[in-house]
């Protein structure tokens, strides 16, 4: 899949809330011969960015060893329903996309 | 076979504590990639792709009917193959929605099939409507048409051909997947002719698979498993591989459908 | 017959047809063999290396489906024999270079549709064998070869009989799971004597 | 719950773009740094220099959670968190990877010091995870054995 689409789902625990993103993303390395037998260009996401109700709580610097599509799943401290969670990325192409969810 | 099976009851009690070690880590390792799965994301995809009007008609899928009623899509794909009395032909998820491409979006079949398995870049439309359609299924029991003629001789065509030994290198199905305890490599082999070994399996394709990033299904399956036979190639959708996609799903039927799976 | 009666009967054999026969292997005669080579020809085509000859069973092939893997002794003996026969042992030394039999051995490339023809094939051998102690990725389809020189010895008869195991394993066991890897032409004679270096050589890391 | 977007937006520089189109607010993109050092160095030590962790001290009060063996290397789940008090950050090395640093997630406060995430990894490896609390670093190990899974055909 290209770099694109986004899936966020908040699970409600006992003093914390589970997160879990999906994106769709090649996190190419640079390192891999496409079929043509040049190196396909790196690709990746390199910040990722949790806001909840608007402030950052989570800053994450990530490389091209994180896998294709990539699922980052986080905790928050605490949590209600219908906080607002706010993940975006950023890769190094300069592409950014981003998601929202309320905990149900 | 009955013998077969004791004898790897015995291997199993006897192995030593390190294979023991490394089949859990195994399993652990199978957990965690099905728990940080990206396979939802193949869902979304083909939701839109079955919402999408396409082809000459203009159409989108929404009013095919797989089995339960046009546009039904709880529960369908847990009931294929069957048999279909519109085509007099029993059929799998992706026959019928190539059936349904051809008739409700009046496109050709040369267009249709014309890259029916993807690749990381780029997975075919088959493959994410096979996600988005098997996903609602979850927690429906594995139950493939099992009553009409059809659909008999269609199991008994797949169990033969599961057996049948060919090509260059003679191998049948049952070469790798026959017996009880054995691997290729580090990977383990479910003997597919048995209820306890085709359960988990019909009950997790289609799958997202980590090895490559690519999300593929039954047909893609069965079909790279004749290239490793040193087979030609199956035809999509022929009777041949529906025959077989019965014959394992009869084989594993009754648990309830958790795909799309997750595989290494 | 009348058509009700037809009917009826349709239904008492819908009704009561036996369930189908889950988890057996099915008794295959000569009509089914027929059958299903006809549905592979119908429904497989062409694609690179694999032409659609490879669809149709040979004498050993036919033999083993017809008797389910095990063939009584005196179907297997002659036809093992046959077998034996056309194994084509080369001159000279059957001890190639172990090195290239390691990457022989743990190649599984070769004979399938997207392989590039002409390009060399490996040997698979690891899929299903124990090998080196180095190599923990390992199948157990076929046994352990762990040792296999340092055990059973290298000379002149183990060699022919490596060598032949590789080239033609239905020459010793009719229904082995194991390809005939020089009948095939999967291999050739180089590649069969390197991996029977492999298995041999004292200084190959299967005998270390 | 479905939540995406379509729209990719690509911005001729990376931060002037994310600014045009407000998808990052300011706040955001002053955060959005990438340790380029950190992240290009070969080998764990250069890597933990340029975080400015060199010498970490060994800490059982980290865990990482991952299987022992890994079928495909190219996907590697982990999950790390940290029980010393005030965690701002954890990072993981791979040892054997060409640049070692796969990431260094920063937790302010309402966040759990808790990732999980799926890595690539090119061979068997030691994975190291780093907890930074109170200007301290700390360290924990675990090696993961990365094998070939199927066929290789």
């Amino acid at each position: 899949m290209a770099a694109g689409p986004m899936k966020m789902r908040a699970t409600l625990g006992s003093g914390f809330t589970d997160v879990r993103v999906l994106m769709s993303h090649p996190m190419e390395t640079g390192q891999r011969k496409g079929p043509d037998g040049n190196l396909v260009p790196a690709h990746f996401i390199q910040n990722l960015t949790v806001k909840v109700n608007g402030k950052a709580v989570i800053e994450a610097q990530i490389s091209q060893a994180v896998s294709r599509n990539p699922v980052f799943s986080f905790r928050l401290k605490g949590g209600a329903k219908g906080d607002r969670i706010e993940v975006s990325w950023l890769d190094n192409r300069g592409e950014t996309n981003k998601t929202e969810t309320a905990i149900a | 076979m009955r013998t077969v099976t004791f004898g790897a009851v015995l291997a199993l009690t006897f192995a030593p504590a390190y294979a023991q070690d490394a089949k859990k880590e195994i399993q652990k390792y199978q957990q965690m990639i099905t728990e940080g799965s990206p396979v939802e994301l193949y869902e979304l995809e083909g939701e839109d792709l079955w919402k999408k009007r396409q082809g000459p008609k203009n159409v989108s899928l929404e009013q095919c009917d797989l089995g339960m009623g046009p546009g039904r899509l709880k529960g369908a794909y847990a009931h294929l193959p069957r048999h279909f009395p519109d085509t007099d032909r029993v059929m799998d998820l992706e026959a019928r929605l190539l059936h349904c491409m051809l008739t409700l979006q009046g496109r050709d079949l040369k267009e249709a099939t014309k890259r029916v398995f993807g690749n990381a870049d780029r997975p075919s439309e088959m493959e994410y409507l096979s996600a988005y359609i098997a996903g609602q299924s979850r927690g429906v029991p594995v139950s493939p048409g099992m009553e009409h003629p059809k659909e008999r001789a269609a199991f008994e065509l797949g169990r033969k051909l599961f057996f049948n030994r060919a090509g260059p290198w003679d191998f049948s199905c049952a070469s790798c997947h026959g017996e009880e305890g054995k691997r290729i490599r580090m990977q383990d082999l479910p003997v597919l002719s048995t209820p306890q070994a085709a359960r988990p399996v019909v009950a997790t394709w289609p799958a997202y698979r980590v090895s490559n990033s690519q999300f593929k299904t039954m047909q893609w399956r069965i079909n790279d498993c004749y290239r490793q036979m040193r087979m030609p190639e199956p035809t999509f959708v022929s009777e041949a591989t529906i025959a077989m996609n019965m014959f394992l799903t009869v084989t594993g039927n009754s648990e309830p459908y958790r795909g799309p799976g997750t595989k290494r | 017959m009348t058509k009700s009666v037809l009917l009826g009967v349709a239904a008492l054999l819908g009704a009561c047809a036996a369930p189908l026969p889950i988890g057996e292997r099915p008794r295959v005669n000569g009509d089914d063999i027929d059958q299903v080579t006809a549905v592979l020809k119908r429904d497989f085509h062409v694609r690179g290396a694999a032409k659609m000859d490879r669809v149709e069973q040979d004498v050993v092939q036919r033999t083993c489906n017809l008797y389910a893997d095990s063939p009584p002794p005196e179907v297997a003996k002659p036809l093992e024999a046959a077998q034996l026969k056309a194994v084509r042992y080369p001159a000279g030394s059957l001890l190639g270079d172990w090195k290239r039999g390691q990457r022989i051995a743990q190649s599984g490339r070769g004979m399938q549709w997207n392989d590039k023809p002409g390009a060399p094939a490996g040997g698979s051998c690891y899929n299903c064998h124990e090998l080196s102690p180095q190599e923990a990725s390992f199948g157990t389809v076929g046994p352990s070869l762990k040792a296999f020189g340092r055990t059973r010895g290298n000379g002149p008869d183990m060699q022919k009989y490596v060598y032949g195991k590789i080239y033609n394993a239905k020459a010793f066991n009719l229904c082995s799971n194991m390809p005939r890897l020089g009948h095939s032409r999967t291999l050739t004679e180089q590649q069969i004597k390197d991996l029977t270096a492999y298995l041999l050589d004292p200084a190959s890391p299967v005998n270390r | 719950m479905k939540q995406r977007r379509r729209e990719i937006l690509v911005a001729a520089g990376a931060l002037a773009g994310a600014f045009l189109t407000g998808v990052l607010k300011p706040v955001a993109a002053l955060a959005a740094v990438w340790n380029k050092e950190a992240f290009s160095a070969k080998d764990a030590a250069g890597a933990l220099k340029a975080l400015g962790a060199a010498s970490p001290a060994a800490s059982t009060a980290i865990a990482i959670e991952a299987p022992q063996i890994a079928e495909n290397g190219e996907v590697v789940p982990i999950e790390i968190s940290s029980n010393i008090p005030g965690t701002t950050s954890l990072a993981v090395l791979i040892d054997k990877n060409p640049f070692p640093l796969a990431g260094k997630v920063d937790f302010m406060e309402g966040a759990l010091p808790f990732v999980k995430i799926n890595v690539k990894m090119r061979e068997t490896s030691d994975v190291r995870v780093i907890a930074t609390a109170g200007g301290k670093h700390y360290v924990a190990v675990k090696e993961i054995k990365v094998t070939i899974g199927g066929c290789g055909g």
